[in-house]
């Protein structure tokens, strides 16, 4: 087992490796290959994992391999290097590496175009690495191995977001992203600290086993900070601005970092600590709430979106506020195969618009026209067009509206009934209004890119994708439609409910009160079914049968309108907020403070352009003597402190 | 010691303060470099007033020690000086509207 | 016993006006000669103070070699080119502000009836008997041996530094024959 | 004679070693001709390796010691942490006298004293890491600055070499006249100028009560929080950082902040440690202003070294969360040192490849892509970068682990809290550089110089940055063995 763990995590970034070292003699279609293939190995391996794991009895399936060598600093902290692999690790793994697969194989067809060698390996080698990093996230036996994937998967990310960085906007959008996480890795760190010195020690059985002698003041700070790093890596309200815009990066890409994995880090994380979350109330109760209303947040706004890709971004924000209110109401179990599902939906329809932009280009290339190929304005009529495409993405749109039956149908509604049945009606509310507005729009988006007539020379043209990228679609399409039956049925007592339950014991000890209102789960799964089918209704009528006009409704509630279509101005409110008077503030330090008077030409090196009359008046020590005056200053304040101030 | 100790010490920080309003004002390095012998000119003579006043001598021989390191400060100091000057040419230092930049 | 404190007030006023005439002073040459009286009235504070053999080295080294130096440089750089300052926004009040602040902070620390430090067994008298400049090198080579060593690389340090930084190289001559262009590269 | 047979030399023999090292090349320099002169640089190597030996075996030796040996009358002391920190100064240095052969000679720069001040400079910092007395400490100080001062103008007559010179030497003079003021101020106060006095004196027992005592540790401050670029005494860092030959800032970055610490470390704690209420909340404000400062300062530089320079000063401030942790701090301080310098010296090591003798790449857009010229290159850098970021899982990180979890158990949660803040910060700045060679097309062809000795630095370097930062736990047994 202990082999097996470690070659799990460790093939992907051989694969990486493999294709630093020797990628220049390798032809790109091998490169693609050889990722693909490191990746489906960590996948098999995963497979045999979990079969052993499988084989012990319930209780036991919590695997830690042996130290490998601690990390040790001086004194008492302790980190040792070593993995954990128990239930809720075996279904991470599974879906990283298996969701992580096709998406490999999808990007040799989708990066095929790339015109230079060079990219095409990078793009792989990035992937390689994010996987391995992912993996890294999930497999460590504590905190700070957490914090290293953790950290690691935002570089993957970042440099994947700004992969085709001769767009300038794609370079802000990775930067955005990387800024914005900074916010959250900062308050997670800082958990992690305060986790050590509260506990004195970061392995999770250590610090799980401790937290009945932790003083409530001290759990609620620890996961409020380890909360605030989830809403920045797994894009909740306030910090999930960048998501959107990371949708700048290759498309398979979205779906497998900002859709299908990396983004449910944080749900990960606090269902690993639910022995910490499920102590906090508090914290419980703020996750819950944050997770409802972003869900709702999010919803809002990609019912007015065009861009194909931008709807499924805010799609996948609002998805994961379910998940967060899953754990939030402790519905551990429900939010982690909500997060399954999700993983094989999203990753279907993100690798669907690809598809269907992919067969616009083709279009546009045919047609001579240009067109952005992610407005869903330009397109309609794919269905005859690009049919497979159009099957799996209506799979795909079916579970994510969860339309009876569907993955996402069972998993949604488990999070809801979870809800409902802890007491917390209102959030329920919430949530299943924001069902119905996600049944509406991912209807939507369907509608608006499959049926109809075609509304440009270029959707008119539209060709089918190769099969490289057609099977990937299937198998998910399988997924997303069966998983959740497979998964899930009958409700609470279905294989993953099984399978997750002892891993979640402690948190759900004490907890599970009865009640509600005195509905049954099945009165609940019915309401749900109505409500998604309500939705989608709303967006046939809309849409195909044109019995609503969405332009003139846009027109009556233009405000409402205008307000949705500028996501709520929360861009542009950060950047009044935040970045505009923190680059004043390093402008003002580096240029005024520290240079009193500053020309350009002093930043590079004194090159002498100016030649040495400018520099002759610098050496006649004007700046010796600035500096000085700072220092004098310094040494009054200290001084004047010491002496007067501080006696 | 008719002279209280005090006397010396408060000249002392006079001097010292007066020094370093030199560094701060003036522009020519050479300027600025006496302003800072001024400065050690004050430490030494606070360090003899003090060593008087203690009875040992430990000050004294401090007051060695920083005119040693005055000295060597004052070679580096000055070759720089000079070096500075050659590479800016005579004419520029010459030409005060150059300067006046 | 007043002579004494007349002595000292002339030599701190003569002492303190030749500080101020330096930093003030617009030509750097009359900065160096106010520089070395500076020095000379600290000296005869050093005699006042009973340390005649440490006047004697500030005179010879300080006032003697090591301002020569000075006016050696100052000489050769010719004269320094009005104005004095050149103008930074605020600088000129903020350093005489700087300056007031810091005397008085400093005097305020140093204004005390009595030096708290334990006192050692080297009186005036102990002095006197033993001769100054003996006890000074004892304690010198005793106890300060090390730090006289160290002093002895300082100085070669000195040394390479001013070899370093002003001789030149054969091939820096060559380069200066031909045409220069903006001093450096 | 026997007086000066009878002083325990033992203490200062890596110093002497170095020093003597150090006269031997000025020698030798006399019959090279100006193509041979690269063999002083090996000469150097051996003489770091010499000192190198001698504080090993001396560390051996004293391990075991309950009290440690002193010698010169209390002057110095040897005991484990100043032979690590020695340790620390002459790796520091031999790595350093790899980069600057090949780019001495492509400036033609290449002449002995170069290696002998490298050496002096580096007998300061071994003298400061034993120092017992104030005297020590000015004096170890010099021997530390005024080499330097010289070596950041030995580029001349470049005039942004010059330039870097004076304005280092004159502010350097200028913070010495403040430690030296500090000094008399502390001698009036107590009577004494040596570590164990100054510590069982009545002054140090109640500061608060002793104006002059209070006064003297200001100034004391000032003068070495120049020294270690602590803000707002840190303004001379960039312009000399940048201004000064490459080789000669790849060894002030890494050595000079390792021998101010430890002079900050022997001053607090040896000297004014019963005093500590004094200085803690003072040093704690200053390191929490220090960091931010060096951090906001970088985020906006163009120029690769002078970024770098405001790094150290970020560098400087996390350090001080260590100094006055105190007990396991030290060690923080010493292991977090060791990585940073091999970091630096990497990173320099990278710009100098990166070098031909005209070109330098100091301008961040002198790395536009240069992945696809030099691969390795960048990679390396990247590494150094990232651990300069304390990016998981580098040496870097884990550094900073170290200090944070050291000020954590030390109760200074609120200054480990901005510290954390400025690490997520900087690696803002840190990652711009890599996105610059791995993201943008490159307009030129960069400079390239092929060298093996800064080859064999460089891997030095990186192995030490990987590995520490994988499996750091033999440096830290060793250290706190």
């Amino acid at each position: 087992m202990e082999t097996l763990l470690w070659a799990l995590l460790l093939v992907p970034l051989a694969g990486a490796v493999v294709n630093v070292l020797l990628g220049r003699r390798l032809p790109r279609q091998v490169a693609g290959w050889l990722a693909s293939g490191a990746v489906a190995l960590a996948f098999l391996i995963g497979v045999m994992a979990t079969l052993r794991l499988l084989a012990l009895p319930a209780e036991e399936r919590a695997y830690v391999t042996p130290t490998l060598y601690t990390w040790a600093l001086a004194g008492r902290f302790e980190v040792p290097v070593s993995l954990l692999f128990d239930q809720l690790a075996a279904v991470m793994v599974l879906v990283v590496t298996g969701v992580g697969f096709l998406i490999h194989v999808y990007s040799v067809g989708y990066m095929a175009h790339e015109p230079a060698d060079y990219d095409f390996r990078r793009y792989f080698v990035y992937l390689n690495l994010f996987v391995f990093s992912m993996l890294l996230l999930v497999l460590g036996s504590n905190f700070v191995l957490l914090y290293a994937g953790w950290e690691l998967v935002g570089l993957c990310s970042y440099l994947l977001i700004s992969f085709w960085y001769t767009e300038p906007q794609n370079a802000a959008a990775g930067r955005k992203a990387f800024v914005v996480n900074r916010v959250g890795d900062f308050a997670f760190a800082l958990g992690i600290f305060l986790i050590w010195s509260a506990f004195g020690s970061v392995v999770y059985a250590d610090v799980f086993e401790a937290v009945g002698g932790v003083a409530p003041a001290t759990l609620t700070a620890i996961t409020l900070l380890l909360f605030v790093g989830c809403t920045g890596k797994s894009a909740q309200l306030p910090l999930y601005v960048w998501l959107p815009d990371a949708m700048a990066g290759p498309t398979p890409v979205s779906a497998l970092i900002h859709a299908a994995t990396m983004v449910t880090a944080g749900v990960y994380l606090i269902a690993r600590a639910s022995a910490l979350f499920a102590a906090a109330t508090s914290t419980s109760a703020i996750v819950a709430w944050v997770g409802v209303l972003t869900a709702l947040f999010a919803a809002t706004i990609a019912i007015v979106q065009v861009d194909i890709k931008r709807v499924l971004a805010y799609s996948t924000i609002s998805q994961l506020g379910y998940m967060f209110l899953g754990v939030g109401v402790g519905a551990y179990t429900a939010a982690i195969f909500h997060l399954v599902t999700h993983a094989f939906f999203k990753a279907l329809l993100f690798l669907g618009a690809g598809s269907v932009m992919h067969a616009v280009e083709h279009g546009a290339h045919h047609a001579g026209e240009h067109v952005d190929p992610q407005d869903m304005r330009q397109m309609g009529g794919l269905w005859e067009r690009a049919r497979w495409t159009g099957i799996t993405f209506l799979v795909g749109a079916a579970a994510l509206a969860g339309l009876p039956l569907t993955s996402g149908f069972f998993s949604k509604d488990e999070i809801l009934a979870g809800a409902f049945l802890e007491g917390h009606v209102l959030l329920y509310g919430v949530g299943l209004l924001t069902a119905f507005l996600t049944a509406t729009y991912s209807f939507r988006q369907f509608f608006l890119v499959f049926a109809g007539e075609p509304r440009s020379e270029a959707a008119r043209h539209a060709a089918e994708s190769p099969r490289v990228m057609l099977v990937p679609l299937a198998v998910l399409a399988v997924l997303a439609l069966g998983a959740g039956l497979v998964l899930g049925w009958p409700p609470e007592h279905g294989i993953i409910h099984t399978w997750l339950e002892p891993a979640f014991a402690v948190a759900r000890e004490g907890t599970k009160a009865e009640g509600g209102a005195g509905l049954s789960p099945m009165t609940l799964l019915l309401i749900s079914s109505v409500v998604a089918l309500a939705g989608a209704g709303l967006a046939y009528g809309a849409y195909v049968r044109k019995a609503v006009d969405p332009a003139a409704l846009s027109v009556r509630f233009r405000p409402l309108y205008v307000l949705l279509w500028n996501r709520y101005y929360v861009d542009e409110l950060y950047a009044l907020l935040f970045v505009r008077p923190f680059f004043g503030l390093a402008r003002f330090l580096a240029d005024v403070v520290d240079k009193l008077v500053i020309d350009g030409a002093v930043n590079g090196v004194a090159t002498v352009t100016a030649g040495a009359h400018a520099l002759a008046r610098r050496l006649q020590a004007g700046y010796v003597r600035v500096y000085a005056l700072s220092m004098v200053l310094g040494a009054l304040l200290v001084l004047g402190y010491l002496v007067y101030w501080g006696r | 010691m008719i002279v209280p100790v005090s006397y010396y010490l408060v000249l002392g920080a006079i001097l010292f303060s007066i020094g370093v309003t030199g560094v701060l004002l003036r522009r020519n390095a050479i300027m600025v470099f006496m302003s800072i012998e001024l400065m050690l000119n004050a430490v030494n003579l606070s360090f003899v007033a003090m060593s008087r006043a203690l009875d040992s001598l430990d000050g004294q021989v401090f007051v060695f020690f920083v005119m040693t390191v005055a000295a060597a400060e004052v070679a580096v100091g000055l070759a720089l000086i000079v070096a500075i000057f050659r590479s800016l040419g005579s004419a520029d230092v010459d030409d005060a509207h150059v300067l006046k930049g | 016993m007043s002579a004494q404190f007349v002595i000292f007030g002339l030599l701190a006023v003569t002492s303190v006006a030749t500080a101020l005439a330096m930093i003030f002073s617009r030509n750097a040459v009359h900065g160096v000669l106010f520089m070395v009286g500076n020095f000379a009235a600290v000296a005869l504070l050093y005699v006042l103070l009973g340390s005649p053999f440490l006047a004697a080295v500030q005179i010879l080294v300080y006032a003697g070699a090591i301002m020569v130096l000075f006016l050696f440089v100052v000489m050769l750089m010719g004269p320094e080119p009005a104005p004095l300052w050149e103008h930074i926004p605020g600088q000129r009040p903020l350093a005489l502000l700087f300056g007031l602040l810091l005397a008085a902070g400093l005097i305020a620390a140093v204004n005390v009836e009595e030096l708290t430090g334990v006192p050692g067994i080297m009186s005036q008298e102990v002095l006197e008997r033993l001769g100054q400049p003996t006890a000074l090198a004892q304690t010198l080579f005793e106890r300060y041996l090390l730090p006289f060593e160290v002093t002895s690389l300082l100085l070669l340090i000195g040394m390479i530094g001013a070899v370093v930084l002003a001789k030149r190289e054969k091939h820096e001559l060559q380069a200066e024959r031909a045409p220069r262009e903006g001093g450096a590269e | 004679m026997e007086r000066f047979l009878a002083q325990n030399w033992t203490v200062i023999q890596p110093a002497l070693f170095l020093v003597f090292t150090g006269l031997i090349v000025l020698l030798v320099d006399l019959w090279l001709k100006e193509e041979e002169r690269e063999w002083l640089a090996y000469f150097s190597l051996v003489g770091f390796g010499g000192a190198g030996v001698i504080v090993v075996r001396q560390w051996l030796a004293v391990r075991g010691l309950e009290t440690p040996i002193t010698g010169f009358g209390g002057m110095m002391v040897l005991d484990t942490l100043g032979l690590l920190f020695q340790m620390l100064f002459f790796l520091v240095g031999f790595l350093a006298v790899l980069l600057a052969p090949g780019y001495l000679t492509r400036r033609r720069l290449q002449r002995g004293e170069f290696y002998a001040l490298l050496l002096f400079s580096t007998a300061g910092m071994s003298l400061l890491a034993g120092a017992q007395d104030l005297i020590m400490l000015f004096l170890g100080i010099e021997v530390l600055s005024i080499p330097l001062y010289i070596l950041a103008g030995f580029a001349r007559p470049r005039l942004d070499s010059e330039e870097a010179s004076l304005k280092y030497f004159l502010l350097g003079a200028f913070a010495t006249g403040f430690l030296l003021y500090g000094t008399a101020l502390l001698y009036g106060a107590t009577g004494t100028t040596a570590f164990e006095a100054l510590r069982a004196s009545e002054a140090a027992a109640a500061p608060r009560e002793n104006v002059m005592f209070m006064a003297g540790i200001a100034l004391l401050l000032v003068g070495l929080g120049f020294k270690i670029s602590m803000a707002p005494f840190h303004q001379w860092t960039p312009d000399v950082y940048e201004g000064a030959p490459t080789p000669v800032t790849a060894f002030m970055v890494a050595a000079t902040k390792a021998g101010g610490m430890v002079a900050l470390i022997r001053l607090l704690y040896w000297g004014l440690g019963p005093a500590d209420d004094v200085w803690r909340p003072l040093l704690g404000v200053l390191a929490a202003v220090t960091m931010t400062w060096g951090n906001v300062g970088a985020l906006l530089q163009r120029n690769v070294k002078r970024m770098l320079a405001y790094s150290s000063i970020a560098h400087a401030g996390y350090l001080l969360i260590g100094v006055l942790s105190g007990g396991v701090g030290f060690v923080a301080v010493l292991v977090y040192l060791l990585i940073y310098a091999l970091t630096n010296l990497g990173a320099f090591g990278v710009i100098l490849l990166l070098e031909d003798g005209e070109r330098e790449a100091l301008d961040i857009e002198s790395y536009r892509g240069l992945a696809r010229f030099h691969p390795g290159a960048a990679l390396l850098m990247s590494v150094f970068l990232l651990s300069l970021a304390g990016f998981p899982p580098t040496a870097g990180f884990f550094g900073k682990f170290l200090l944070f979890t050291a000020g954590i158990s030390a109760g200074l949660t609120w200054l480990v809290v901005v510290a954390v803040l400025n690490s997520v910060l900087s690696v803002f700045y840190y990652a711009r550089v890599i996105v610059k060679m791995y993201m943008q097309e490159p307009v030129e062809t960069p400079a390239f110089s092929r060298s093996w000795l800064v080859a064999g630095a460089l891997a030095v370097a990186a192995v030490g940055v990987v590995l520490l930062g994988l499996y750091p736990t033999v440096v830290v047994r060793l250290i706190t063995a």
